[in-house]
């Protein structure tokens, strides 16, 4: 139990923190270089794990008299999100690194950050769980805070209100989910043990709803989501982390479903429905938005309908894709703000209506437009595999729902089109500032993630492998379906 | 006893204002101020007083009420030798403490 | 009749170390300077915290079981200590500015805390009352020791809403003592089980009275209107004092008289539990409308006030454990915030939320430190204070008070943004020139700051170190001793 | 006749027999004074009405009575009415727990109207309760000198009351009781308190003028400095009542101080040899014993000049009180340490201290006599005046 | 014998009037006054539930509440005193700098 694979995941998630802490004390002058090498050394650690097929749960008593454990465990799902999240948080720091002027705080907040976002996905116990959840929440608040700009004392009250809201309903029914089941401690395993059962478990389960669907987000909870993705720091290093926050479908899969397992097959339906209507929704929001970052937001929040259906619908096929897109699309919506970033830099803008920065800056265009179209899931990429086996497995549920949803393929064509076609196509209006072609590390920040999305778009057994089996585990709880 | 005490006392002044003689005039009724007109002070009329004399009686509620506690110890000293004893010289002390206190704030100095 | 009670003063160590400090300051005063007076206080609350120590496990009683140095009377002993100490050591710097500096001020700070510590450690409600009064009323005296118009008004606020408390506490108390005929903690306790009906009347009678009492005391709603006035007015020292120390004691009062010895009189748990959510409802809101940062803090503090009752609500054991936990957790939390806001200030007003924009850039130290605090204050992981939190939740939960526990978690959200509003401002960088007093940064009070931003991060992240101590559950069986 | 309402019918009656015989008491008290005072100053004092001017207090009592009324308009009339009744109403009252003579003496009756457990208590009580008329009279005089003088006489009271108080609590601690029968019958079989107790006695004398307002100590009537202190607008009866309530509370006075160090209304014990049971006659040793104080009380009042103020104050504070506890510990520690030894060496102390005070006297004096620091401003000045 | 209701009933009847005074009197002195007829309530009952139960520990009980009451007194008085010096006036309404 002590060999070095067990304490991979702990160092996993708390190499960042040093990192962060770190950074504090190193002079300006090579602070980059260390958050980059952390941010990589983190990644390491995670190939390492995955190498290693997983790593077994890390159990250890962190507060005996409340049962509360520290367990961790990164295999399956939970450990390709765990990398995408260091991929994407190395990347962010890469453009963060050279875009913002005095970066210092803002790299350590995205290596704090991480720390608490590979904590979520490490997390195989409820109050730890809930603790990362928290934590990921603080440094988040602070990048709005310190880079955000003029309204974004309305958009962190939103945020953060929407967020405890959730988050503390959650812990009410954490409470809940020990006490009325009788486990002797929070841990994933000993709760599996003791599920509470009847009427109660739906009352819980609901609470726990709360908090996930507004990390997911799901429709009516989603308010904070555009706002904060406007309000934050043009370069959008702050909103890639802020996508990776979108942690809610994971939790509803780990924790939610195996815990209440009656209640979500019972609330099944309308669930589908409403991560239906979500997808829908966003995308016919996102279509008359001018604003590309608020048009990315609510593309994710479309993206996350999707995910959303797929969980909800409890079916094997359909939440392996909702485990993929979810995965997937922090690459490439991330990547997408880093590339709105670039262009705001260059054009001083992020409205949707500049023409003609294709001519000038073809490069950033044409990665731009392999980004979207993964976005959209056109086949070939890792998006596509994603949202077909949502929309397989879904139909197999209620074909209506999926129905519906699956126009939203068609709606995300549109807006995303529309929006690439007026900024990058069409006339350059007379005397526009000459934009910039890409640079140096531009380059790698949106290759890199594109790259894997091809990778995986074409050969996703990999990725599949990883997951399958514990989508299995998870849903074998419920006899299956 | 109470009522008879007070009865004389209420039975007097009935006597005298029966029999006495009213022939009350402006300046009879005046307060007296060495012949002066009287000025503002007495009832209601918020008259200051030095605060000194709200320092003496908050002194003497204190002390009062530490000769109250005493009392009670005083009688029964002797059957609870010696902790009585050792109980009395404690007291006396933070007596004294608060005693000192005071000396030295000057309260004590009505000059 | 006329036994000799049995007078051993061991157990009294801690507190008659207090009260050396405080005799001494009353007496020194005229000799010494105030610094070295608050210098000796220190030494006498550091005496007593480890005489504290010395006591821990011994168990020992005196006064036929009125003064009870046992494991809750130590626990809660210490944490009133803890608060003493941060104050001391922000008066060090601060008492200058507040024209509070005189050996008076000490004085009255050291019987204040005599009489807490009596509080804790009684076993009778007659020395719960008299460290009760003793408590109260030298914190009155230091409410007014200003002698500013606004001290001198929240003075005589705070004294006649304290006082009229003091007296329903007492009618109560008289009460109580009608109904079981003792006023011995354990005896009530074991008389409270056997009673025939109208004296069970009379018992809930007296121990609601004694609930509105103490509700004066530690500001429940709706015996809370002095509270953010006089928070608000008094020097913020002083505040900081009563905002933590005090309530403490006075819940340690309340953990007593309730949990311990009228713990199984009917009728005062749903009682309770109306005023907990009320306080919880109206200091929460109310908090969100102010724009003074202080006396947003003080309306923190009634809010608080609501989340420590919760514990009360708990069975002994889970709620002793909780209260136990958070009181440590919410002493730190709060003392660090007003030492900041004591350092920063440029008048006793405190200053105003807006005005704390930008100061990360200015003092970073502080700004992180309150950040921290704040965000404790908020119930944010892995600070300390969620799990206190977490703990007061979880007593209420398991009591069959789940609707308290909602409530409270959705009053929380309010109060998460009224301490983001001033969290996040520090943070955001602007232009204007600093509107705190910029010599604030000092040593001492940078120490009190120190010790409560560590204690709340390591209790956070280990609670264990402190919660190890109180979550032994007969600690919180025996409230009222046997 | 149920007995119960025999009772409170023997218990009104002997009320009445008391309150007169305080009054002729008192009406006698005044013209013996001034004859006294007239001696000692070398002038006849009055004499005209009636032989020796022995009806010169009837003549004072008709014209009060008939003499006009006056309530001055910014008065408080209810209280100004009031205030005089309260002072004698409890001056009265207090003098009727003192025991008189053994039980069933008075006609087979009790020589005693009340009898307390609380003695000593119960009389302190009521004779503190005349401070309230004395000040609620200057209050309510609505004028300017009556004011100050009820506060000053009632500061000077209160603050002797405490001397008063503590001053006896040696006796307690020696006699453990607080009624006056326990007392009394304590020193029949152990000697007069005056022998283990003088230096609380002397305590307990100055005090009990000061409580009565009489010189040295009469500040309340420092003419030359506020008139006549609550009396200024006081006119016929009500001035008399005041007058009447302070010769009262004298007489009462040496009652408390004959019964409790001066063995009460038991005589000397060893007359008996003479005469046997001579020491049990009733009435004649208490009544001997308080006109003795009264005489004192004369004497004193035209030896002694008056102290100013300050001094008055600075007396009580930083000598009577602290005497009196130093007394108390005397007491306490010589019980506590005493072993089987008898009182008598207390008795030495106690009488040792009393020497020291007068020998030591003009280093006494300093505590009291001048104000040991020069006012530096705000100091509040003494007593407004 | 005076039964023990009925001083519980007087005891009531002053604590209620002292509540009374309390809640309605607008100066300071009277509210204060009414907090002394509370107290004094208090004890009334204490010494008629110490009759009624023949123990002597609600007599000590009264005696310690004497005392606290002739502290609160004495801090009172000074409070109330210190304000009245400085402005004319007692009333609670009156005290206006602590509004917000």
């Amino acid at each position: 139990m002590n060999s070095f694979t067990d304490w991979l995941p702990t160092l996993m998630i708390f190499l960042p923190l040093l990192g962060s802490l770190l950074l504090l004390v190193t002079p300006k002058t090579f602070r980059d270089e260390v958050a980059g090498f952390i941010a990589a050394l983190t990644l390491g650690a995670g190939l390492a794990i995955w190498r290693g097929g997983g790593s077994e749960l890390f159990r250890w008593d962190w507060i005996p008299p409340l049962g509360i454990t520290y367990s961790v465990q990164l295999g399956g799902v939970s450990l390709a999100l765990a990398l995408v999240t260091a991929l994407m948080s190395f990347i962010a720091i890469l453009y963060a690194a050279r875009r913002i002027p005095n970066p210092g705080p803002m790299l350590s907040l995205i290596l704090a950050m991480e720390t608490g976002l590979i904590g979520i996905f490490a997390a195989q116990d409820l109050m730890l769980f809930y603790v990362f959840f928290e934590d990921a929440l603080i440094p988040a608040l602070l990048m709005l805070a310190m880079y955000g700009k003029n309204g974004r004392m309305a958009a962190l009250v939103k945020f953060a209100a929407y967020t405890l809201f959730g988050s503390l309903l959650m812990l009410v029914s954490i409470i809940g989910v020990r006490y009325l089941g009788g486990s002797p401690s929070f841990a994933m395993t000993d709760l599996k043990q003791h599920l509470v059962t009847g009427s109660a478990q739906t009352w819980l389960y609901l609470g726990f709803l709360t908090a996930m669907a507004v990390k997911l987000p799901l429709w009516p909870l989603h308010a904070w989501l555009p706002d904060f993705h406007e309000q934050n720091h043009d370069s959008g290093v702050p909103d890639v982390m802020g996508t990776l926050y979108k942690v809610g479908g994971y939790g509803i899969f780990t924790f939610a479903v195996p815990l209440f397992p009656d209640a979500s097959l019972e609330l099944r339906p309308i669930l589908m429905g409403l991560a239906a209507f979500t997808a829908l929704y966003a995308a016919w929001i996102a279509f008359r938005q001018t604003n590309w970052k608020r048009l990315l937001a609510y593309a994710g929040l479309s993206h996350m309908g999707f995910v959303a259906l797929g969980v909800f619908s409890l079916n094997e096929t359909a939440v392996i894709g909702a485990m993929y897109l979810l995965a997937f699309q922090n690459l490439y919506t991330g990547a997408l703000f880093l590339s709105v970033g670039m262009l705001q830099e260059r054009i001083g803008s992020l409205e949707t209506r500049v023409g003609g920065v294709m001519t000038q800056a073809g490069a950033l265009g044409g990665l731009t437009m392999a980004l979207w179209f993964a976005s959209i899931a056109v086949p070939g990429l890792a998006g596509f595999i994603g949202e077909f086996s949502i929309l397989l497995g879904a139909y197999q549920v209620s074909p209506w729902l999926t129905f519906i949803a699956g126009i939203t393929t068609i709606a995300a064509a549109a807006y995303a089109l529309t929006a690439f076609q007026h900024t990058f196509w069409q006339a350059r209006p007379a005397g526009a500032v000459t934009v910039r072609d890409l640079v140096h590390t531009e380059w790698l920040i949106l290759a890199i993630p594109l790259g894997l999305l091809v990778l995986f778009g074409v050969y996703s057994t990999p990725a599949l492998n990883l997951m399958q089996p514990a989508v299995r585990a998870v849903l074998s709880a419920l006899g299956g379906n | 006893m109470l009522l008879v005490a007070l009865g004389i006392g209420i039975i007097a002044v009935l006597a005298s204002a029966l029999l006495g003689p009213k022939k009350a005039s402006r300046t009879k009724l005046m307060a007296y101020e060495s012949g002066n007109d009287p000025e503002r002070g007495g009832v209601g009329t918020g008259q200051r007083f030095p605060v000194h004399f709200y320092l003496v009686a908050m002194l003497f509620i204190i002390f009062d009420i530490e000769t109250a506690f005493f009392y009670p110890l005083a009688v029964a000293y002797q059957k609870l030798i010696p902790f009585a004893f050792f109980e009395a010289v404690t007291f006396v002390l933070l007596l004294l403490v608060g005693y000192v206190y005071i000396l030295k704030k000057k309260v004590l100095e009505w000059a | 009749m006329l036994q000799v009670p049995e007078a051993s003063l061991t157990p009294l160590l801690p507190i008659l170390l207090v009260l050396a400090g405080a005799i001494s300051s009353t007496l020194l005063g005229f000799w010494l300077s105030r610094r070295t007076l608050t210098f000796i206080n220190i030494g006498a609350v550091v005496a007593s915290a480890l005489s504290v120590g010395w006591l821990w496990n011994r168990d020992l009683s005196s006064f036929g079981g009125g003064l009870r140095a046992d494991h809750a009377a130590l626990l809660l002993g210490f944490v009133i200590l803890a608060g003493t100490l941060m104050t001391l050591l922000v008066t060090l710097d601060t008492a200058w500015r507040a024209r509070v500096a005189f050996p008076e001020f000490d004085a009255m700070l050291m019987y204040a805390v005599t009489g807490c510590l009596l509080i804790a450690f009684s076993g009778d409600l007659i020395v719960m009352l008299i460290g009760l009064e003793i408590m109260s009323l030298s914190s009155y005296v230091l409410a007014t020791l200003q002698g500013s118009r606004r001290a001198e008004e929240s003075g005589l606020k705070y004294f006649l809403l304290g006082a009229a408390g003091s007296a329903v506490l007492i009618y109560g108390l008289a009460f109580v003592y009608g109904a079981t005929g003792s006023l011995n903690y354990a005896v009530i306790a074991e008389k409270t089980s056997t009673l025939n009906p109208e004296n069970t009347g009379i018992l809930v009678g007296g121990a609601l009275l004694m609930l509105c009492g103490f509700g004066f005391k530690v500001a429940l709603a709706p015996f809370h209107q002095w509270t953010p006035d006089v928070y608000g007015g008094a020097p913020t020292s002083v505040s900081l004092f009563l905002s933590t120390v005090v309530k403490v004691a006075a819940f340690a009062g309340m953990l007593r008289v309730f949990s311990g010895a009228l713990d199984n009189a009917p009728g005062w748990h749903s009682v309770l539990a109306v005023l907990i959510a009320a306080t919880l409802i109206v200091g929460n809101l109310a908090a969100l409308r102010q724009t003074n940062f202080k006396r947003m803090l003080a309306y923190s503090a009634v809010a608080h006030t609501g989340f420590l009752g919760m514990a009360l609500l708990g069975t002994p054991a889970a709620g002793g454990a909780a209260l136990g936990y958070y009181l440590l957790v919410y002493t730190l939390m709060t003392a660090a915030a007003l030492a900041i806001v004591a350092a920063l200030q440029r008048s006793e007003e405190g200053f105003s939320v807006t005005d704390m924009r930008g100061l990360y850039y200015r003092h970073p130290g502080y700004a992180v430190a309150l950040a921290v605090c704040l965000a404790s204050l908020a119930g944010l992981p892995p600070f300390a204070g969620f799990f206190g939190k977490y703990l007061v939740f979880q007593a209420a939960f398991q009591n069959g008070y789940a609707w308290v526990s909602v409530l409270a978690a959705l009053t929380s959200v309010a109060a998460l943004v009224y301490y983001l509003r001033p969290g996040m401002l520090m943070f955001m960088p602007d232009r204007t020139p600093a509107r705190e007093y910029g010599l604030g940064q000092r040593a001492p009070t940078t120490l009190a700051v120190a010790l409560g931003v560590a204690g709340v991060t390591v209790l956070g992240l280990l609670p264990n170190l402190w919660y190890a101590f109180v979550a032994h559950p007969d600690i919180w069986a025996m409230l009222a001793g046997r | 006749m149920p007995d119960w309402l025999a009772t409170l019918l023997i218990s009104l009656l002997k009320a009445v027999l008391v309150v007169l015989g305080l009054l002729t008491t008192f009406a006698y008290m005044t013209l013996i004074e001034r004859r006294l005072l007239g001696r000692m100053q070398l002038r006849p004092g009055p004499n005209r009405v009636g032989p020796m001017g022995l009806l010169q207090p009837a003549a004072d009592a008709i014209k009060s009575i008939f003499k006009e009324d006056l309530t001055v308009t910014l008065a408080d009339k209810l209280v100004y009415t009031l205030a005089p009744i309260v002072a004698i109403g409890m001056a009265l009252t207090a003098f009727g727990g003192l025991p008189a003579g053994p039980a069933g003496s008075l006609f087979g009756e009790n020589p005693w109207v009340y009898n307390l457990d609380t003695g000593i208590l119960a009389l302190l009580a009521l004779t503190s309760m005349g401070v309230y008329g004395i000040f609620l009279g200057g209050w309510a005089s609505g004028s300017k000198y009556p004011i100050l003088g009820g506060l000053r006489s009632s500061a000077q009271m209160i603050s002797y009351e405490l001397g008063m108080g503590l001053s006896l609590l040696g006796l307690l601690m020696i006699v453990g009781t607080t009624s006056f029968h326990g007392i009394v019958g304590w020193q029949a079989q152990n000697g007069p308190m005056i022998l283990f107790q003088s230096l609380g006695f002397v305590l307990f004398l100055i005090s009990s003028f000061a409580e009565t307002n009489r010189t040295p100590f009469d500040l309340p009537e420092a003419e030359q400095e506020i008139v006549a202190g609550y009396l200024t607008e006081y006119s016929a009866i009500k001035w008399a009542l005041f007058q009447m309530a302070e010769y009262v509370n004298m007489i009462t006075a040496s009652a408390v101080m004959a019964t409790l160090f001066f063995g009460g209304w038991k005589g000397p014990q060893f007359l008996n040899a003479l005469i046997p049971g001579i020491s049990d006659w009733p009435l004649i040793w208490l009544i001997v014993k308080i006109a003795f104080f009264l005489f004192l009380f004369i004497w004193v009042r035209a030896t002694l000049p008056r102290l100013r103020y300050d001094q008055l104050m600075r007396f009580g504070w930083k000598l009577v009180l602290p005497l009196a506890l130093a007394n108390t510990m005397l007491t306490a520690a010589f019980l506590a340490f005493r072993g089987s030894g008898g009182l008598w060496f207390l008795g030495v102390l106690s009488f040792a201290g009393v020497l020291a005070l007068l020998v030591l006297s003009d280093r006494v004096r300093v505590l009291w006599n001048q104000p040991s620091v020069r006012p530096e401003g705000d100091i509040v000045r003494a007593g407004g005046d | 014998m005076v039964p023990t209701t009925s001083y519980l009933a007087l005891s009531g009847i002053l604590f209620a009037l002292g509540m009374i005074g309390v809640l309605t009197r607008r100066t300071a002195i009277m509210v204060f006054l009414s907090v002394e007829l509370m107290l004094n309530a208090a004890n009334l009952a204490l010494v008629a539930f110490a009759r009624s139960w023949g123990d002597p520990t609600g007599q000590t009980a009264v005696f310690i509440v004497m005392t606290l009451a002739a502290a609160e007194v004495a801090i009172g008085l000074a409070i109330i005193v210190a304000i009245f010096r400085k402005r004319e006036t007692t009333n609670v309404d009156d005290l206006a700098a602590l509004k917000g």
